[in-house]
C-alpha cells in the first residue's frame, strides 16, 4: 500500500437529490479545511425538491477542489468522480478528466435505473468506462450490511449510504476521521439513531478502503500555507448577512431586512433571521414590492434598511428603486443573479442582470452597482453597500450570484477593531433647515428621521424643488435636479480604491471580468503570465460608477476581452465609456468559467499555437 | 399608538404651508379639516405623526399636514408604512388611500397588512372612480358605471371594501360619509386609541367625475343609515325600523319593535360583523361608525418582542463572537494551519 | 364550462409524456391523479382544455396534464386565465396555485378574479408552507410556525383563504383534502359544471417541509371534519353533534338533536357561508365540500356580450367610416383645402 | 382697419386649469384647418386635476403653430398669448416674442389673483409689459354683459369666458364663424343653455374685436397647400387607437387590449373600449402586472394582444415581458413616456425610459424596440408593431410620449386597401409537430392556440428545449437558446425600411434623433441646410434592432449628435454599437426641443458665428 503525494485535487460527487451528496460533499470540504489545505466548492443541485429517484434531472453534484497551493476555483474537470447511480454517470463522466477515478455505486446500476439514465447496457460491464480507473463497489449492500441488525427499515438503512462513500474518500486521503465522527452525532443530535448508524457506515466505508484489494494507494495533499491569522468556512450568503450586520454596526445603527423568498437568495434572509439579538429585524413580506416598500419605510425612519432578491424578483422592484432614488434614501439592494430569462434556470449561475441594475427603470434613475469576487468578498462589498448608501443618501445594488451564494471558501476573519466606522448623523437642528439642501462634497441630502421636533417634513415621488423639497414642475428645476440625481452617483468615484489588476498596466491583452468569474480569470492570467505572455486581468467592484482606475489603463493594451456569463452586458457598457473595441468571452449555460476556456480566448487573442495553449493550461493545473 | 402628551394644539398647528390642490367641492377637504381638528383635539406629537399615501387625489394628503409625511407610489402605502412602523413602533403611522389605490393595485398589500395587524391607522377615500385619472371605474364603482373606459358601462361586480377587510382578518373595521364631520372625529379618535390596523371606509364625493355617488346614503340620513352605537339595536328610520337575522341567515329589514332586531357591539363576533358588511346599498341602510373592533397583537410589537427576547436569552449580539460562529481554525506563524 | 361531447376517455389520456417531479409522498399525486380520473369520467376535449399555473411546486401541475398548458410566473396565473377566457369562452380554464402563490404575491389578482367572477376553475393547493423555496411559511401557515425565515416562530396571523375567497365575492367556494379522492372528485365535478368563477381550498400535505400539518383534521375524519351534504345537518362525530349559531352570533357546537343545529344548503345566505368559514382548526371540526355556490354572470359573457351589443347596434365596424369619424376635410388636386 | 397677411402665427392660451383653455385652443385649432393652414399643436397642463383658481401650478395652456406652409412643429415661442390670469402671466410671458401681442383678462387681475402669483404689484400698471403690444381686457365683465338677464348662475356665466377669448381671436385671424357656433351647439347638445350661453360670449368677443378701436388689424394666414386627399385632424392615442385596430384587420385576427389607467396613456384604452363593434375587447385589469398577464393570455389563446402604460407601469410589467420573451408570444407593449424617474412629471413629455424598454429586464431578454416620430405616424408605428410581434413571435415594445399623445396635426388618412395584409396562420397539422420548432427565416416557433385537437402541449417561463419544448437545464441548449431569442430579433432588421435621412449621407454634422423629437431636429435641418451648412438628420424609427441603414452612413460625418429628450440614452446604444465619439444635446425639462435650441448646438459643433445662428434661426422661422 504506497501512499502519493498530490499538490492538487478536484472530486466531484454525484447522485439523487434525495442521495445527500450536498452533505457528504460539505463534510469532506470541512474535513479538507481541517487538514489545512486550500479548498473551493461548488455545489450544483437542481430546481426540484427532491425529483424522482433515478432521473437525469434529478441529479445533484458537490464538486470540492483542495490543495495544498493557493486556489480560485473549483476545479475545471474532477480528478475523481463518486457517483452514487446511473443517471448521475450519464450527466457527469463526461467532465472526469482521461484517466481519472471513478467510483460508482454498482448497487444502484439496476435495469430500472439505467432505464431512467436511458442506458441500453450496463456502462459498467460493456467497456464504456475503460479510459478511466474504475472502482465498482456495491455500495448499497455494503450499507445495509453494516447496518444489520439495527432498528432502523431497510429505507431508513439505505440513506446512509452517503456515509459509505464519505468514509471510503476519508480513507483514501487520509484524514482524521474522530472530528467528523464527533460531527455526525452533533448533527443528529435530535435523532441519535441516525447519527449512529451514519458512523456505523462512515466507519464502515472508511475500513473498506483499508481493507480492500481495490485501492493500491493512498494521496496525501499536504496543507496549504495561508496568512497567519484565524479562518473559517463561509458561503456566500452568510458572508453577506455578516457583513451587513457589520456595515449596521459600523453606521451605528439598526439592520431592517425585508425580503420575499427566491431561489438563490433566500438563504441570506434566513441567516439574519438568526441574529435577532443584534436588533436585526426581518420581514417576510408578501411579495418583492412589498419588500422593498418595507426597506424604503425603514429607510425614511432612519434604519439601515436592505433588500435581496435574485433577477425576477428585482424585476419587481424598479419602480420602487426609482422612489428610492427620487426620495434620495439610503437603501441596500442585493441581486443574487441567476440564470435568465424569466425562471429561466433558477439554480444556476449567471451575470445577466446588469444590464437590469444599470438600466432597468424608468426615467432617468441611476443608481451605484456593485459586485462581490468571491463568498468572502460579499462580506465587504455588503459592507461597502451600507457605507456608500448612507454617505450619498442613495439606493445601491450590490450583485451576486448563485456560485457565489453557495460556493465557500477559506476565510481569513476580518479584523473588526481594524474596520473603519462611518457613523451615519441625523440632522436635528431645525435653524434653516431645507430638505433637499445637500452636502457640497456629496451632494447628499439630511437624512432626518421622523420622530425630531421642528423639522417635520414631507417627501414624494414627483419631481422636487431642488431646495426646499417641494412638489416642482419647473423645467429649470427638473433638468438640474436630474443632473444632481446623476452627479451625485458619478462623485462616488471618490470613495472608490484602487483597481484590482494583475500584470503590467500596459500588455498585449487585457482582460476585464467582474463578479462571480474572478477567480477563473484570475488563475487564468497567472497561467499565461507565467508563460511569459503580456496578459492582465482587471476585476472591476465597481460597474456604476465605472471604476476610475480603468480609464487610466484600459487604452494600453492591444486587445480588450471582457469575461462574462451573459451575453456582453459589461462589453457594451465599457464600449460605450471608452470607445474602445473590447470582444467577449461569453459563456451562457449556468455554469462558472472554467480555466482552460478563458486561456483558450486569450490565446486566441494572441494567436498562440494549440502546444502553446495546453502548456499553459498544464501550468494553470499547477497553481 | 404612542400615549401623547396633551398639548394645547389648534387645527391651524396641524396645516403644512403648502397649497391645497383638490378641485373645488371635492369632498377630501372636509376629510381632511376632520383629521387636522381631532389630531389636534387629541394633542398628538406632530414630530411623531406620520402621513403615508400611494398615488391619486387622495393620496396628496400628506403634503397638506403639518407632521411628517410620505407620498410614495401608487398602492404601496401600506408595505413603506410597515416598514416604518415595524422599525419605529414609537411613531404613530397614518396611511391615506384611495378606492384605486388600495383595493385596485393595492389591494394585496391591504388585506396583507391587515392580517398582520400592524398598527396603522388606514383611510380608505372611496369615491368609487379614478379621480386623478380622470375618472375610470374603480373597484368599488357599482356595475354599469359608465366611464372613459367602460362607454358602454363596466360589467364587474364590485368590491365589498368593509367585506374584503373582514375576509383578509382586519381588527378594526370602520365606515363614515366625508359630509358627517362629527362621527369621522369620533371614529379618528377611537381609530388613534386602537393598537392594531384600523380600516376606515371615507365614503368621499368627487364632485367632478362621480358627483354624488354617495347621494342616496347621505340626503336621507334616516332612512338610509344605521348609526352604530355600542349596546343599541340597530335601528333606522327614526327608530322604527330594524335589522333582525331572517330565516337562512338572510338580514331583514324589519320593524323596530321586533324583538329579533340585532343589538350592536363593536366586540361582535366575526359572523355578526359579516352580517353588518352584507348591510349595502339599495337594499339596506348602510350601518356607519365602528363595525367590528377586537384586539390581538400586533405585528410590530411581536416582532420587537422577539428581538427583546433574543437579547435576554442569548445576550446582546457580540460581533466577534459571530464571526468565529462556524468551523473557524488558525494558521500559524508558519503559515500552516494549527 | 363549454359542454363536453362524451368521449370515452380513460385517465390516462389525460397523462402527459413528462416525468413527474414531485417528491415521494408529496400530496400533490393524489390530486393530479384526481384530476385526471375526474376529467376523463367527464369526458371533455383535452384540446379545449387549459391549465395555467403560477411558480410553486403545486404549479409544475400544467406539465403533467395531456392538455395545452401554460407555467406562467409566481402569483400571476389568474391574470394570465382571465386574458385566455375573456378572449376565448370557448375554452375550459383550470389555474392551479399555491398558498404563496396565490395567496402570497398573487393576493391580489385572486380576490379581483374571484370579484368579476371570471369563468375559471381555480385549485389552491394550500400546504401552508412554501415548498419550491425550501420551506419558509407562507400567509397560511399557523401563527409559531418555525422555518428557515422564522427560527424564533412566525408572528403573522394566517389568511383564512375561504373567508378571503368569501369577502372578495366568490360565486364557488369549497375545500377538500388531497387524501380525499372521493369528495375531491364529487368537488371538481361541481366545479366544473359551474359557471363562474370557483375556488377550491385543497389541503394538501409536504412530507418534506411540513409534514402532518392537517393530520389532526384527516386522521380523524369523523371528529374533525363536517362532510357538507345539501339540505343535510351540520353534524359530525358520527352524528352526536353539531354546529348551531349560539348567542351573540357565535357558531358554537352542540348535541345533534338541538334544534338549533344549522341545515346546509350550498345556496345559503353569505352571513352563512361565513359562519362556515369560521369553522376552523383546533376549536371547531372543518367544512368540507361545497360551502357556497351562486350563479352571477361571468365576466367573460358579459365582455362578449357587449362586443355583441355593440356589433347588433353599430353594425359590424367599418374601418373605413373609423378612419373618416372625426373631423375630415378634403384638399384638392390644387393643393388646398376644398 | 388694415388687413395683413402673414406666413405662420404661433398662439398660445393661457389660464387657469378650471378655465377650459384646452377647449379653447383645440377649437381654434379645428378653425385654422378649416380654413386650410398646417397646423400644430401642443396642450401643456398640470398634474392637479382642477388645481385651485389662481394658483401658479394650476395654470394650464394650449399652443397652436398654424401656418400657410407646412410645419414640423408647435412653434418655439408664441407670437401671440392669451392671458386669463396673473398665474398664466407669470408662468408663461417669458416665452412671448419680444413685440408679440399680449391679450388679458384684466378682470381676473385682483389682489388676491396677483397675490397667488406673487405679483407685488399688478404687471399690468407696472410697466413691466411695456415691450409687448399689451391688450387689456376685462374679458370677465365683458362676459357677464354678454349674459345680461339670462338664467345661468353667476358662476355658470364666468365659466363661459374662455369663449370670449376664442370669438376675439377668431375675429383677429378672420375666421368663419358659423362652423364654430355649430360645434358648440353641438357640445352642448345635452345642455341647451350653456350651448346659447357660450355662443352668445363668443360671437361677444367676435363682436369686441370689430368694434372696440383697441385692434388695428386684422391677420390673415392664407391656407397652405397639402398633397391632394382626404385629411383628419388626429392626437398621437387616437392614431394608436386606429393603428391597433388596423393592424389585428390586416393580420386576420381580433384585437385585446388589456390597460391601467395612467397618464398619458389612459386614453388609447377610453378609444378603444368604444371601437366594440370591430370585435375589439378592453380589459381595465386591477394593475399594471395583471394587465400584461391577461394580454399575454390573449396571445396564448390567439388574440393581437396589447397593453400600454407609461414609464412606472412598465416597471411594473418588466418580469412577465420576460414571460413572453421565453414562451416566445406575439405581443405589443405600449410606452407612452412621460417625466421621470418615479411618479416624476406626470403630464410632461420625456424620452427617458429607452434604457427600460432596451434593457429592463432580467436575464438575456432582448425585444423590439420601434419609436413613433410624429402624431399620425404612431398609427403606422402600431401596425408595424402588430407585424413584427405576430411575424417573429415575440413581445414587441413601442414608444410614444406625452407631447405626441396629446399633439395633434393634420393627417392624410391612409389609404387601407394599399395597407399589406399579413394575415396569420396558425399551426393545426399535428404531424411532428414540435414547440420550438423554427421557421428558419424568421425563427419563429408555430403560434398554436388551445382548441387545436392533437396539438396539446405546455409552455412556460423556465428554459425550454431548443426543439420539443419540454423544461431543460441543459448547458448547451440554455447557451443556444439564448442565442436564438437575441438572433430572432436581430433577424427583424430585414423587415426594416429606409432609414428616414434628410440631407446628404456624408456631410459635417449628422443629427440623430428617435420618437416625438422628429419636427424640431427636421425643421433645424432644413434651416441649415438652407443656409448651405452640410448637416444632415436621420431619425430612427427602430431602436432595437438599430436601424440597419445608420451603419453605411454614421461614419460619414465630421460629428455625430444625438439629440435626445433624456440624459443621452440612445447616444450610449450608438457609442457602444459604432464606437463612434457621438455627443449629446440633451433636454430634460419635460418639454419639447424648440428648434432654435437644436440650430445652435448644430452651429455650435460647426464652429459658426451667433450672426449665422440667428440667421438659421430666421431661416427656421420662415419655413
Ligand atoms: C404604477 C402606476 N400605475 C398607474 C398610475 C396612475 N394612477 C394614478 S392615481 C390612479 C388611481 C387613483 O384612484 P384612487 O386611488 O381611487 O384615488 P382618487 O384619485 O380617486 O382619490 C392611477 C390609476 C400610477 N401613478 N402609477
Ligand atoms: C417573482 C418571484 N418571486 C419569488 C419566487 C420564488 N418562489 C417560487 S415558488 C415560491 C412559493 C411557493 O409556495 P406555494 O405557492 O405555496 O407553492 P408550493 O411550492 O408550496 O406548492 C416562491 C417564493 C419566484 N419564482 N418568482
Ligand atoms: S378629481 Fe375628484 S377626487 Fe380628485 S380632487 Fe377633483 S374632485 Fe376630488
Ligand atoms: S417540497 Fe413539499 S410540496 Fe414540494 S414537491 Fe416536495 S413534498 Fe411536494
Ligand atoms: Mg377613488
Ligand atoms: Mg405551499
Amino acid at each position: 500500500m504506497e501512499t502519493k503525494q498530490l499538490d492538487r485535487v478536484v472530486i466531484r460527487f454525484a447522485g439523487d437529490s434525495g442521495d445527500g451528496m450536498q452533505l457528504t460533499g460539505s463534510e469532506f470540504a470541512k474535513a479538507a479545511a481541517e487538514a489545512g489545505n486550500d479548498i473551493s466548492t461548488f455545489p450544483d443541485f437542481p430546481a426540484e425538491i427532491r425529483a424522482p429517484a433515478g432521473s437525469l434531472f434529478g441529479v445533484s453534484g458537490f464538486q470540492l477542489h483542495f490543495s495544498s497551493s493557493e486556489i480560485y476555483t473549483p476545479g475545471d474537470a474532477p480528478d475523481v468522480l463518486v457517483c452514487m447511480n446511473p443517471a448521475a454517470l450519464k450527466t457527469n463522466l463526461r467532465d472526469l478528466v482521461d484517466g481519472g477515478t471513478l467510483i460508482i455505486n454498482t448497487g444502484a446500476f439496476i435495469e430500472a435505473n439505467l432505464k431512467k439514465a436511458s442506458y441500453t447496457t450496463n456502462p459498467i460491464e460493456d467497456g464504456s468506462l475503460d479510459k478511466w480507473k474504475v472502482h465498482a463497489i456495491d455500495i448499497s449492500q455494503l450499507t445495509m450490511a453494516a447496518l444489520d441488525g439495527s432498528e432502523l427499515t431497510n429505507k431508513e438503512k439505505g440513506r446512509a449510504k452517503n456515509f459509505f462513500a464519505l468514509g471510503l474518500v476519508f480513507w483514501m486521503y487520509g484524514r482524521e476521521t474522530e472530528q467528523e465522527i464527533r460531527r455526525i452525532h452533533q448533527q443528529f443530535a435530535k435523532n441519535p439513531a441516525f447519527g449512529e448508524a451514519n458512523v456505523k457506515v462512515f466507519k464502515a466505508g472508511y475500513h473498506y478502503g483499508e481493507t480492500a484489494e481495490v485501492f493500491q494507494t493512498v494521496y496525501k495533499v499536504p496543507p496549504a500555507t495561508f496568512a497567519p491569522g484565524m479562518y473559517r468556512n463561509i458561503t456566500g450568503n452568510e458572508a453577506i448577512a455578516l457583513g451587513l450586520v457589520v456595515g449596521a454596526e459600523l453606521a451605528g445603527k439598526k439592520l431592517f431586512y425585508s425580503g420575499y423568498p427566491i431561489t438563490p437568495a433566500s438563504s441570506i434572509l434566513h441567516s439574519l433571521a438568526k441574529y435577532k439579538n443584534f436588533g436585526v429585524v426581518t420581514f417576510q413580506a408578501e411579495d418583492e414590492i412589498a419588500a422593498i416598500g418595507a426597506a424604503i419605510g425603514g429607510a425614511f425612519g432612519g434604519a439601515i434598511a436592505v433588500t435581496a432578491s435574485s433577477g425576477p424578483g428585482i424585476a419587481l422592484k424598479g419602480e420602487a428603486i426609482g422612489l428610492g432614488v427620487m426620495t434620495e434614501l439610503p437603501l441596500v439592494i442585493v441581486n443574487v443573479q441567476r440564470g435568465g430569462p424569466s425562471t429561466g434556470l433558477p439554480t444556476k449561475t449567471e451575470q445577466s442582470d446588469l444590464y437590469q441594475a444599470i438600466y432597468g427603470r424608468n426615467g432617468e434613475s441611476p443608481i451605484p452597482v456593485l459586485a462581490a469576487k468571491s463568498p468572502g468578498d460579499t462580506f465587504y462589498c455588503a459592507i461597502e453597500a451600507v457605507k456608500i448608501a448612507t454617505r450619498y443618501m442613495v439606493p445601491v445594488m450590490l450583485l451576486s450570484d448563485g456560485y457565489l451564494a453557495n460556493g465557500s471558501e477559506p476565510w481569513p476573519l476580518p479584523n473588526l477593531a481594524a474596520l473603519p466606522r462611518f457613523d451615519v448623523h441625523h440632522r436635528t437642528d431645525p435653524d434653516n433647515y431645507f430638505v433637499y439642501q445637500r452636502d457640497p462634497n456629496t451632494l447628499a441630502r439630511d437624512w432626518v428621521v421622523p420622530g425630531t421636533p421642528g423639522l417635520e417634513h414631507r417627501i414624494g415621488g414627483i419631481e422636487k424643488d431642488a431646495l426646499t423639497g417641494n412638489i416642482s414642475y419647473a423645467p429649470d428645476n427638473h433638468e438640474k435636479q436630474t443632473k444632481v440625481r446623476a452627479e451625485k452617483v458619478a462623485r462616488i468615484a471618490q470613495d472608490i480604491g484602487e483597481l484590482d489588476l494583475a500584470g503590467a498596466p500596459s500588455g498585449d491583452v487585457l482582460v476585464i471580468g467582474w463578479g462571480g468569474t474572478y477567480g477563473s480569470l484570475r488563475q487564468a492570467q497567472q497561467a499565461l503570465g507565467a508563460q511569459g505572455k503580456r496578459v492582465s486581468h482587471a476585476h472591476l467592484r465597481w460597474l456604476s460608477p465605472i471604476e476610475p482606475g480603468l480609464a487610466k489603463i484600459i487604452h494600453n493594451f492591444k486587445r480588450v476581452l471582457v469575461a462574462e456569463l451573459n451575453m456582453g452586458q459589461l462589453r457594451t457598457m465599457l464600449r460605450a465609456e471608452f470607445l474602445v473595441d473590447a470582444i467577449g468571452l461569453n459563456k451562457i449555460q449556468g455554469q462558472p468559467f472554467k480555466v482552460r476556456e478563458v486561456i483558450a480566448a486569450v490565446e486566441d487573442l494572441l494567436g498562440a499555437t494549440t502546444a502553446e495553449t495546453t502548456a499553459a493550461v498544464h501550468q494553470a493545473e499547477a497553481f | 399608538m404612542s400615549d401623547a402628551v396633551k398639548l394645547k394644539l389648534s387645527k391651524k398647528d396641524l396645516e403644512s404651508d403648502q397649497d391645497v390642490r383638490w378641485c373645488p367641492g371635492c369632498g377630501d377637504y372636509a376629510i381632511l379639516a376632520t383629521v387636522q381638528r381631532t389630531l389636534a383635539q387629541l394633542g398628538v406629537k406632530r414630530e411623531n405623526t406620520v402621513f403615508i399615501s400611494g398615488i391619486g387625489c387622495s393620496s396628496r394628503f400628506p403634503y397638506y399636514m403639518n407632521t411628517y409625511g410620505f407620498h410614495t407610489i401608487h398602492g404601496r402605502a401600506p408595505t413603506i408604512a410597515s416598514g416604518l412602523k415595524i422599525t419605529r413602533p414609537d411613531l404613530d403611522v397614518w396611511v391615506i388611500t384611495g378606492d384605486g389605490d388600495g383595493l385596485s393595485i393595492g389591494g394585496n398589500h391591504m388585506i396583507h397588512v391587515l392580517r398582520r395587524n400592524v398598527d396603522l391607522k388606514i383611510i380608505l377615500f372611496n369615491n368609487q372612480i379614478y379621480g386623478l385619472t380622470k375618472g375610470q371605474y374603480s373597484p368599488t364603482s357599482a356595475v354599469g358605471t359608465r366611464a372613459p373606459s367602460t362607454p358602454t358601462g363596466s360589467i364587474d361586480h364590485p368590491l365589498n371594501p368593509i367585506a374584503l377587510a373582514l375576509g383578509a382578518g382586519a381588527t378594526f373595521v370602520a365606515r363614515a360619509a366625508d359630509t358627517d364631520a362629527k362621527l369621522m372625529g369620533k371614529i379618528l379618535e377611537q381609530a388613534y386609541r386602537h393598537k392594531g390596523a384600523v380600516f376606515i371606509e371615507m365614503l368621499q364625493n368627487c364632485p367632478v367625475f362621480n358627483d354624488g355617488v354617495w347621494d342616496g346614503l347621505k340626503d336621507d340620513p334616516a332612512g338610509k343609515q344605521i348609526v352604530l352605537a355600542e349596546g343599541k339595536p340597530l335601528v333606522f328610520a327614526n327608530g322604527t325600523k330594524g335589522i333582525k337575522l331572517g330565516a337562512g341567515m338572510v338580514p331583514e329589514i324589519c320593524d323596530a319593535s321586533d324583538p329579533g332586531v340585532l343589538v350592536h357591539t363593536e366586540q361582535g363576533s366575526a359572523v355578526y360583523a359579516s352580517l353588518l358588511a352584507q348591510l349595502v346599498q339599495p337594499d339596506f341602510p348602510m350601518p356607519m361608525g365602528v363595525l367590528y373592533r377586537h384586539d390581538k397583537p400586533t405585528y410590530d410589537a411581536l416582532a420587537q418582542q422577539q428581538v427583546a427576547d433574543a437579547i435576554a436569552k442569548q445576550g446582546p449580539g457580540d460581533l466577534a463572537k459571530l464571526m468565529y460562529s462556524g468551523m473557524v481554525w488558525e494558521v500559524g506563524a508558519d503559515g500552516t494551519r494549527h
